[in-house]
């Protein structure tokens, strides 16, 4: 099996790995480098629990070929928060409780993240279209999205992002 | 979305001034999970860490004539191929940690598989792509057998056998009947004095639990001759148990590491990951991840099974519920699992949180070709549910009464006795009912809105009724065409509607009157007071009649009718009020004897 | 059987590849291609892509658009041109997916996805290989099964006047589910009759597909309840669409009339 | 088209607990020097909020803020033997374990603050911000974290703590079915609102208003997170979910999230709810558990929503937009039932 050299920026750190080939990009963050905050939920591009951005877009990182990602931008629920300061996003899932298992927090957060970032005063519809790619089985989506509006409220003049 | 607490009900039963107790204090766990940094099973990195797949059946029943595997273990990255010979001690049932029910399952399947997806040999490779590759490359011999996928066909005589262990494809309880008995009260009397019969068929689908993480385990050696293995488990001395049993190991030489787990809602507990993938570290020496796929996680992992319940209730026009009869049909697939026991939980739970002086109850696991059921949130009881509040739907509209007010009449209260034996304590239907009705404008007339379950129970409805048994489903008379022996009633499976029945008395074989109740201890919190003894029917003439018809005390405070004179001589144990010469207590609570 | 994957600069490079290897598949988003090799699909163990700037490329060209292969729902999105095919691209999966899928890809999706291909077919679709060779989207269909390994450059598609172009995707889950069917329509109308329909499902058969009866049965009616009377009957006429997880054939044939004319009328 | 607006009603209780085996769990806890708490179970989250209750449980218990406490759960060289995280057991049992051997920490604490204070340990509170004073006296007292650390450095004792759970084993007659099943119940009615549209037969849900009875809402925002996401879960169950949609037939299993049915964000419904707390005897601080339960009623009641919206009674699972028309059909059209 041949691999390949590969790097890319992930949270703003420089990455080279080798890859394999057919490898996805889910199996690289979590194995190759290190970054375990993506989930695998299916493999199957239907659960979002995978979620990362790619140059700022959401990508489901199990249907991405790794390679395909050769110099470019990533990131993960593993970076948003700067030290011990919480991005607001994350600072409002934990005050609507919006996570219980926690399973497919990391991937909600990074589309949510992904509509904050172009989009800073979402409406509700905006906001459940934004997750409609991520499935929670344990909150019935109403207080991921209540966080995710009250973070778009709460984010505008404390850090845009 | 709102919510609020009505802390004015039940206040005097409570301390509201608690320090931690009562306060929505944060999640240990809420950073962990929003950081992405909660330790899940799968969070745990290993050097070379080898890949498990299954080789499994792609038919609902077939003998399994060879097995060739020559061409996957010589591909590309393929490390071990794990054959069911390897696995040391290939056959548990998951309950056998509780001494209940037989072996009846393999880890991976030797001589004939019984539902598609069923594992008949493991493959360990360095990625999953070359696990994958060499499970495809696997040539297996199929001998195709008839199969049996709904649970009333199952029970015919001639129908295929799916589980050798259980040849009647029922589980068998208490080593005597081929389902499980509630017998409260005689509801052939009740039904012949009731204004309405209403009947109903219901069907639970089955259900996938759907955590968003599936369900795995990675085990690696560690340096003292032990196994280290994470896990996604619900339970995890379920799967240390299981592990150890199948692996014929110490279980203080396995050290598992859970509990922090990407929901469950109960897919996680039977424990077919962990032994894999500790069986693959064994067998390579190196840490071994086995992790199903969604595919598999949604047709090969245990969903909660579909149940068939037909129920059937005499009712009194002014609403009351004087008998009420279940037959129940829990699918458990090809393997025992966890059903056995939800039909057990199930039937507890009968006649639901209602007061209803006549039960009669007969629920069945049975074994079909389809993927074993198990586990999920409500278990034993939400199938059920759809059907007994399906059911009220349907009486209360035959009888014309409001669906609230018809629930809160024949609500169960502090005090009643359930069908089960024991008192009832703590009830709080009928406050549910009210506070539901009130929010959502639903009007109930003002009798209902001060009803309360603290009151009006008890009484004439804490007496356990002269009830009416039988000997019906002895294991095996079903198979050999017998059921119900002909001199009792036959339970007929195969009818689409609840065929109608005849009240027949009990064979005069049926035991006699015990002379002298045993002492026996009680547990600490059911005490049914002043129960009359039991009296076999079968020396009554003629069928107690009296408390099938006993007016249930309606909501408003009305004179009861004198309480019949229990068997109250305290010196007669009241605890329980049953007893048959033969019947002896066993360790586990099925009172049945593992081997 | 180990994956392996080439990249090529141009589009018939890679069109060229593929020809000369039959377990070879294009990859274009990967929401399709990498799904199967992560669940081990054997029929193929290589990879193609292209990074041909041209599969990214939306062009006018007179009243036609010419849309690259490459261009991915969320593309559509962000493109002015492209408004009439909004509510389509917005259809297909979550953000992420549209971050993903193709134009190109969705030609190749099989049942029960195909929603932008249903559109497509109104919208008088020609299809352009990598190697030059381009034919109706109807055709294209048709030959699918037999060349997986078909490189689709382009579609051309007709660029619809307001009011012609209508879409509904019928799905179980909000506000993004799998499709129980797919309409598009095309009504133009002239003194007040409709006249040269044309008329799409997808989830309704085994690719998504035209619908004749129903176009011939709008030929020349008036765009009102009566007046489609006849088409909503036609609305399954020679149809027998698909059982699947998501509801029966019996129901597919159904609710068809009822979509229909929910679209047709833009209820 | 015609929409129909219906309304249905469930009532239901649920047990608490397993009633097989004795259902044990088991729980240790000690503190370290300075007064800070752990507590080892193998007892399993798995989102439930396993962590926190018994956290809660714990502090509550011991008399010292929730943050002096933390859990560590399911190691099994660790943690002491549990039966696992269902049957709505982990609460109800864990819980009371966890009091079990709160309550020993607790005294070898007291005990070392009274010697510290040379008064009778019975005479000794603690205030539940860390500190243990004389009843009647505020002025006497001694922190928790002075306390353990003169335990552990002066005294000689390991404030720690074992506690189990266990229901005494019962049988279950087989002939009448006689058996002690479970220690309490929870109880649940809800009113759902929907919409039926007659042409399609799809169901809109439009509003729950329900009232959970959960004993005791330990932690009254997980008890939200369980209501609202477990009704959401009876809502699917209803009308979405099953891995066999032709049951009993095999065939078209779902096989992704695509097509296992499942409501997505844009289908929830408000959800207005009332938490009633009768304490259970038996439960920890008298929580039963709300975690199971709290989908069951939504199932019945949306069924019978449909019967009340169009006549049409859906007894098999899910109830499917195809269950409904089909019904409808059978009846020649809807019947509406007219509202309560």
């Amino acid at each position: 099996m041949s691999k390949k050299p590969l790097q890319f920026t992930l949270n703003g750190d420089s990455k080279a790995v080798f890859v394999e080939d057919g490898q996805n990009l889910l199996d690289v963050l979590r194995r190759g480098v290190g970054d375990l905050s993506p989930k695998y939920g299916c493999g199957q591009g239907t659960c979002g629990a995978c979620t990362v951005l790619i140059d700022g877009e959401p990508h489901l990182s199990c249907l991405t070929l790794a390679e395909t990602v050769e110099g470019r931008s990533l990131s993960s629920t593993g970076g948003l928060a700067q030290g011990a300061d919480l991005h607001p996003l994350q600072d409002a899932f934990m005050r609507h409780f919006a996570a219980q298992c926690g399973f497919c927090s990391a991937g909600m957060l990074m589309a949510a993240k992904a509509l904050l970032d172009r989009n800073p005063n979402p409406s509700r519809d905006e906001v459940v279209e934004a997750i409609s790619g991520n499935i929670c089985r344990c909150t019935g989506y109403e207080p991921i999205i209540d966080a995710i509006l009250d973070a778009a409220q709460s984010g505008t003049g404390r850090r845009s992002a | 979305m709102s919510v609020e607490f009505r802390k004015e009900l039940f206040a005097n039963e409570r301390d509201d001034d608690l320090n931690e107790i009562g306060k929505g204090t944060q999640r240990q766990d809420a950073l962990g999970h929003v950081t992405g940094r909660s330790p899940y099973f799968d969070d745990h990195l290993f050097e070379g860490l080898l890949q498990i797949r299954c080789v499994r059946s792609p038919h609902h029943h077939a003998r399994i004539r060879s097995v060739d595997y020559s061409q996957a273990e010589n591909m590309p990255g393929v490390v071990r191929i794990i054959r069911p010979e390897d696995v040391p001690n290939n056959f548990n049932t998951l309950l056998s940690l509780l001494n209940f029910g037989r072996d009846d399952e393999p880890l991976l399947s030797s001589k004939k598989v019984s539902y598609i997806g069923e594992p008949v040999l493991a493959i360990v490779a360095a990625s999953d792509r070359q696990a994958r590759d060499a499970v495809a490359a696997v040539r297996v011999d199929w001998e195709v057998l008839p199969h049996v996928l709904d649970v009333e066909e199952a029970l015919k005589p001639d129908a295929p056998v799916v589980n050798d262990v259980y040849p009647n494809n029922t589980f068998d309880y208490h080593d005597k009947y081929d389902h499980q008995k509630l017998r409260f009260g005689d509801v052939e009397t009740a039904f012949a004095q009731a204004d309405k019969i209403v009947e109903g068929r219901y069907q639970m689908s089955p259900i996938e639990q759907a955590p968003i993480e599936t369900n795995g385990a990675i085990a690696a050696p560690e340096t003292n001759d032990r196994f280290v293995c994470y896990t996604s488990t619900q339970a995890l001395f379920f799967s240390l148990g299981t592990a150890a049993k199948l692996l014929n190991v110490s279980s203080n030489r396995l050290h598992f590491i859970g509990g922090t787990v990407g929901g469950g809602f109960g897919g996680k507990v039977d424990s077919l990951v962990e032994p894999m993938a500790i069986l693959g570290c064994m067998l390579t020496g190196k840490p071994c991840r086995f992790v199903w796929d969604r595919e598999e996680e949604m047709q090969v992992g245990a969903p909660r099974g579909g149940e068939r319940w037909y129920l059937k209730d005499g009712v009194m026009n002014d609403g009351r519920i004087i008998a009420r009869q279940f037959t129940g049909y829990f699918d458990s697939g090809a393997y025992t699992r966890l059903s056995s026991y939800a039909i057990i939980k199930g039937t507890a739970h009968l006649p639901g949180p209602y007061h209803i002086p006549n039960v009669k109850s007969d629920v069945f696991c049975v074994f079909t070709n389809r993927t074993p059921a198990t586990a999920m949130r409500g278990f034993g009881v939400t199938g059920v549910d759809f059907a007994i509040e399906s059911q009220m739907d349907k009486i209360a509209h035959e009888v014309g009464m409001n669906p609230v007010e018809f629930r809160i009449l024949n609500a169960y209260r502090d005090g009643d006795m359930k069908a089960h034996r024991r008192e009832a304590k703590n009830c709080a239907l009928i406050e549910c009912a009210q506070v539901a009705a009130e929010k959502a404008n639903w009007p109930i007339r003002d009798e209902f809105k001060q009803a309360s379950s603290m009151v009006g129970g008890g009484g004439e409805r804490a007496q356990i009724p002269h009830t009416v048994t039988d000997e019906d489903g002895k294991i095996g008379d079903r198979r050999a065409g017998r059921a119900g022996g002909g001199q009792t009633r036959t339970i007929a499976p195969s009818t689409p509607a609840p065929a109608p029945v005849a009240y027949t008395p009990p064979p005069p074989s049926a035991p006699p009157a015990p002379a002298q109740q045993p002492a026996v201890e009680q547990p600490a919190y059911a005490h049914p007071a002043a129960a009359p003894a039991y009296q076999p029917a079968a020396t009554q003439s003629p069928p107690p009649a009296a408390p099938a018809v006993t007016p249930a005390p309606p909501p408003a405070p009305a004179p009861a009718a004198p309480a019949p004179s229990p068997a109250s001589d305290s010196s007669q144990p009241s605890a329980r009020p049953v007893n048959r010469p033969g019947y002896s207590r066993f360790a586990s609570n099925s009172g049945f004897r593992r081997r | 059987m180990s994956i392996s994957v080439k990249t090529f600069a141009s589009s018939a490079e890679a069109a060229s590849a593929l020809s000369s290897d039959r377990t070879a598949r294009f990859m274009g988003g990967g929401t399709l291609i990498m799904r199967a090799v992560n669940e081990g699909d054997q029929s193929f163990n290589a990879i193609v892509l292209a990074n041909d700037p041209a599969l990214k490329q939306v062009q006018p060209q007179g009243d036609r658009l010419i849309i690259g292969a490459g261009v991915t729902m969320a593309q559509i999105l962000a493109s002015r041109d492209l408004d009439f095919l909004h509510p389509v691209a917005r259809a297909v999966g979550g953000p992420a997916i549209r971050n993903m899928a193709t134009v190109g890809g969705n030609l190749f999706a099989e049942h029960p996805y195909g929603d932008m291909t249903a559109a497509l077919l109104v919208l008088d679709c020609q299809v352009t290989l990598a190697g030059g060779q381009s034919s109706a989207l109807v055709e294209f269909l048709r030959d699918r099964a037999r060349e997986p390994r078909a490189l689709v450059a382009s579609v051309s598609i007709i660029r619809p006047q307001s009011g012609v172009f209508r879409f509904k995707k019928v799905s179980r889950v909000k506000p993004k589910g799998v499709s129980l069917m797919t309409i598009a329509a095309w009504v133009p109308q002239s003194g007040g009759r409709i006249s040269g329909a044309r008329i799409a499902y997808s989830s309704m058969g085994p690719t998504p597909m035209r619908v004749t009866a129903v176009e011939q049965a709008l030929e020349g009616a008036a765009l009102d309840e009566a007046g489609i009377g006849n088409a909503l009957a036609a609305a399954t006429s020679g149809i027998e669409p698909p059982t699947d997880s998501i509801a029966s054939s019996w129901y597919r044939k159904e609710v068809a009339p009822v979509h229909l004319k929910r679209v047709l009328l833009e209820r | 088209m015609s929409i129909h607006k219906g309304r249905g009603f469930a009532s239901i209780n649920y047990p608490i607990g397993m009633n097989l085996g004795g259902d044990p769990s088991q729980a240790l806890v000690h503190s370290n020097p300075d007064g800070k708490f752990a507590v080892a179970l193998s007892s399993i989250d798995l989102g439930q909020g396993m962590k926190q209750v018994t956290r809660q449980i714990a502090a509550e218990t011991l008399g010292v803020p929730v943050e002096d406490v933390y859990v560590d759960t399911a190691d099994s060289d660790t943690g002491p033997h549990c039966m696992g995280s269902f049957a709505s057991r982990g609460t109800h049992r864990v819980g009371n374990a966890v009091i079990q051997a709160a309550k020993e920490a607790r005294s070898v604490m007291l005990e070392a603050a009274a010697e510290e204070l040379e008064v009778n340990a019975a005479d000794l509170e603690t205030d539940g911000k860390g500190n243990i004073f004389v009843r009647g006296a505020p002025s006497r007292s001694i922190s928790t974290g002075e306390a353990c650390g003169a335990a552990q450095f002066k005294q000689g004792k390991t404030v720690s703590g074992r506690g189990i759970f266990l229901i005494p084993m019962s049988d279950v007659d087989p002939e009448t079915g006689e058996m002690t099943p479970v220690s309490c119940y929870a109880h649940a009615a809800l009113v759902v609102d929907i919409e039926v549209d007659d042409e399609t037969g799809e169901v809109d849900v439009k509003q729950m208003n329900s009232a959970y009875e959960v004993g005791r809402a330990l932690n009254p925002r997980m008890v939200e997170q369980q209501l609202v996401g477990g009704a959401w879960m009876g809502m699917s169950h209803a009308l979405w979910e099953t891995t066999e949609p032709y049951y009993p037939e095999r065939t078209h299993g779902p096989t992704d999230f695509n097509q296992y049915l499942m409501p997505g964000p844009g289908d929830i419904a408000p959800h207005n709810i009332a938490i009633l707390e009768r304490p259970a005897p038996d439960g920890p601080y008298g929580g039963k558990g709300p975690g199971e339960m709290c989908a069951n009623p939504v199932l019945p009641a949306v069924a019978n929503a449909v019967f009340n919206a169009v006549g049409v009674r859906i007894d098999e699972l899910p109830i499917t937009p195809e269950k409904v028309l089909r019904g409808i059909k059978a009846n020649g059209g809807a019947r509406p039932q007219g509202q309560w």
